[in-house]
């Protein structure tokens, strides 16, 4: 199945600034469906960033972080080519990771 | 002792240290930079911080101290969110050797949205898209030097739709 | 101007209009004569009638809908832009495009130029069939030619394959033809019609809200020009939380003046596609679009 | 600009409100005069009042112009019998009557009255 992580990550001086958007529903639990049944919490609680084995950016994130969620930082210290591991666990236990190139 | 400095809340940090000291002694040999993948194993998620109703409460659980307000940190929110479902909201800050940002919706049903952890080597800023259960206040807490920080902003959210 | 005074404006007209169709009965055919099908002459007093009121805009800056019409929003959809919510839809749409059918075969097979950089072509009138064949529709017959189930014209799937077909035509303007055939006329005028009958218990058309309100808010929605809004098409709507084709956005809109919706892709919408289409005619498609 | 139309909106709906009530006033007026006594409908009086809403639906359909709160109503009618309360039932039928005839006025009306709006 296609990786859930989609991930631009581009070298700009000795800056790397990246953008992750990843698909999920993160149903927040107080959502009601059209029967009115509310559909139970399902949200990434862990996201993770690492850079040649060093944590660069740790989120951690409850249930109101918009669906297919996005997020944006930057960091110094790594140069183009090097490989940017994204990993993320929900409240299910569920899980996916990606390894991508520094641009 | 290299301090980790992850920017946990005062009784994490201390749970940490220990463990970091545990580990330098027994596993002296191990070769320096799995270090640090090791103490990110244990970044365990604040799950009673996101429990918390209230603003005031979720602060403490997740940094225990109060915040103090500083023109310093830069909250970035519309004025009046075109759907409360996808609220651009960002923060970056100038103070230095900042170590975690969160971002607190006072009115959402848990005040909690998002907490960052910021190592060394990162830029003290994020930008992500927030859920809105209504008009609220929209907080971001920097934690810099072991003191908290903050700004606070309104967005207004209204009710969807047009008609129907 | 206020949504009061158009209601205020729309009953005058109710009553005036009542006593024009009076008239009109008096004077007999000779009036029907004068009411001949100018698509062109219509185009160019769409388009100047949406240039008046927004002077401040450039033709192509009504694709972005409400966010030309407000700066805060604006903001807020340049940041959605960065990392689009839409980019799943059209990495799907691109697969499902180039994934052969059971008979090998695939949607490229059907389109000119493998269905590449045409989307502004579409609607068109088909004078095989003596109808207005939309993008939708030509997919649907598409599988059907080739022995797959139609799919629904409201759903993901759908709404992914337009995407990614709008996508390779972004930027190219709008270039929709109106053969000289008398029932492509009349498609063009039932359309027309379509968009300015009032339905629904709330007694508006598409025009009381996108026409004479353009720009305005109606509760939180800032309401998008008729110009250019099908450019944008398919969009993804924070609202909807997925991507919406056209066909979705015409049942919903119909479903939120408390009228009851038609079939998707029946004459009604497709004439009325066609219409709106044609008088965004010049205008870069910009579709797949993100919306509130 | 106003933040919020909603008071257009309320206007518009209390007119169109005023004007099915009026229908509804005519229609319900009829009916009470009929029988000399007001006894509890029955029934067959549902029926008929049934039929003709749906009729009057159907006839909106054709002119493709059908109203969701027609259909609303009709449920609701439906409903009203099934558990038996005519009366109930009966006065939610004449409401999708009017309502039906409301959205044929309209479809009528607007046959040439969209050329007084249309921008050509």
């Amino acid at each position: 199945m296609a990786s859930t992580i989609r991930v631009r990550a581009t070298l700009n001086g000795d800056t790397t600034e990246v953008q992750a958007l990843i698909q999920h529903p993160m149903d927040s639990g107080f959502v009601k469906d059209s029967k009115g049944a509310i559909i139970p919490a399902h949200f990434i609680q862990q996201l993770t960033f690492e850079c040649n084995g060093k944590s660069v950016f740790l989120c951690d994130w409850g249930t109101a972080v918009s669906k297919d969620p996005y997020v944006k930082f930057s960091f110094k210290g790594a140069s183009k080519g090097d490989e940017l591991k994204i990993s993320w666990v929900d409240n299910k236990g569920a899980s996916d990771s990606l390894t991508s190139k520094i641009q | 002792m290299t301090s980790t400095n992850h920017g946990f809340s005062a009784t994490r940090r201390t749970v940490l240290k220990g463990a970091a000291t545990v580990a330098l002694i027994g596993l002296g040999n191990l070769p320096f930079d799995t270090m640090p993948a090791l103490a990110a194993a244990n970044d365990k998620w604040p799950e009673d911080a996101f429990k918390q109703k209230n603003e005031a409460d979720a602060i403490k659980s997740l940094y225990g101290k109060a915040a103090e307000a500083s023109d310093k940190v830069k909250l970035d929110a519309p004025e009046i969110a075109e759907n409360g479902a996808v609220v651009p909201i960002s923060v970056t800050t100038t103070l230095d050797n900042v170590t975690s940002i969160s971002l607190f919706v006072a009115d959402n049903p848990n005040a909690l949205a998002a907490s960052y952890q910021i190592p060394p080597g990162t830029l003290p800023s994020v930008a992500n898209r927030l859920k809105m259960a209504k008009t609220s206040n929209v907080t971001a807490i920097v934690e810099a030097g072991g003191k908290l920080y903050s700004a606070t902003r309104e967005v207004k959210v209204t009710v969807g739709g047009c008609g129907g | 101007m206020s949504v009061q005074s158009t209601i205020r404006l729309a009953s005058i007209a109710f009553a005036a209009a009542g006593a024009a169709v009076a008239a009109l009965f008096l004077i007999g055919p000779s009036a029907h004569a004068a009411d001949k099908i100018d698509p062109a002459a219509d185009a160019k007093a769409f388009q100047k009638y949406f240039t008046d009121k927004f002077p401040q805009l450039k033709l192509k800056d009504f694709v972005n809908g409400p966010y030309s019409m407000n700066e805060d929003m604006r903001k807020q959809w340049e940041e959605k832009e960065e990392f689009p919510p839409y980019e799943f839809a059209l990495e799907a749409g691109k697969e499902m495009f180039t994934k052969p059918f059971k008979n090998g075969k695939t949607y490229a097979d059907c389109f000119p130029n493998g269905g590449i950089g045409i989307r502004q072509n579409y609607p068109y009138f088909d004078q095989k069939e003596g109808k207005v064949v939309t993008l939708e529709l030509a997919l649907n017959q598409c599988r059907e030619a080739n022995g797959e189930a139609p799919i629904s014209y409201v759903k993901d799937d759908m709404a992914a394959l337009t995407a990614y077909m709008a996508y390779t035509s972004r930027g190219k303007p709008f270039d929709i033809k109106i053969p000289d055939d008398p029932r492509a006329l009349q498609a063009f005028e039932d359309g027309k019609r379509y968009f300015y009958t009032r339905r629904g218990q709330l007694n508006f058309s598409c025009a009381s809200c996108h026409v004479q309100n353009a720009g305005q808010r109606i509760r939180a929605e800032t309401l998008a020009p008729a110009l250019g809004i099908l450019n944008a098409m398919p969009i993804y709507r924070s609202e909807w939380g997925s991507m919406g084709t056209t066909s979705r956005r015409f049942v919903t809109c119909n479903i939120q003046t408390r009228g009851v919706p038609l079939e998707p892709q029946s004459d009604e919408y497709r004439n009325l596609e066609y219409y709106l289409s044609y008088v965004s005619n010049g205008l870069p498609i910009s579709g797949p679009g993100a919306r509130p | 600009m106003s933040l919020f139309q909603i008071k257009s909106i309320r206007i518009k709906l209390l007119r169109v409100k005023a004007s099915i009530a009026t229908l509804a006033l005519a229609a319900s007026a009829s009916a009470l005069l009929l029988p000399a006594v007001h006894a509890a409908a029955t029934e067959a009086d549902f029926t008929a009042a049934y039929a003709a809403a749906e009729a009057a639906n159907k006839e909106a359909g054709a002119l493709r112009d059908q109203w969701t709160t027609t259909k609303t109503e009709l449920d609701a009618a439906k409903k009203a019998a099934d558990s038996g309360n005519f009366d109930q039932a009966v006065a939610s039928a004449k409401e999708a009557e009017a309502l039906a005839k409301a959205s044929i006025d309209q479809a009528t009306s607007e046959k040439d009255a969209w050329k007084a709006l249309a921008i050509h």
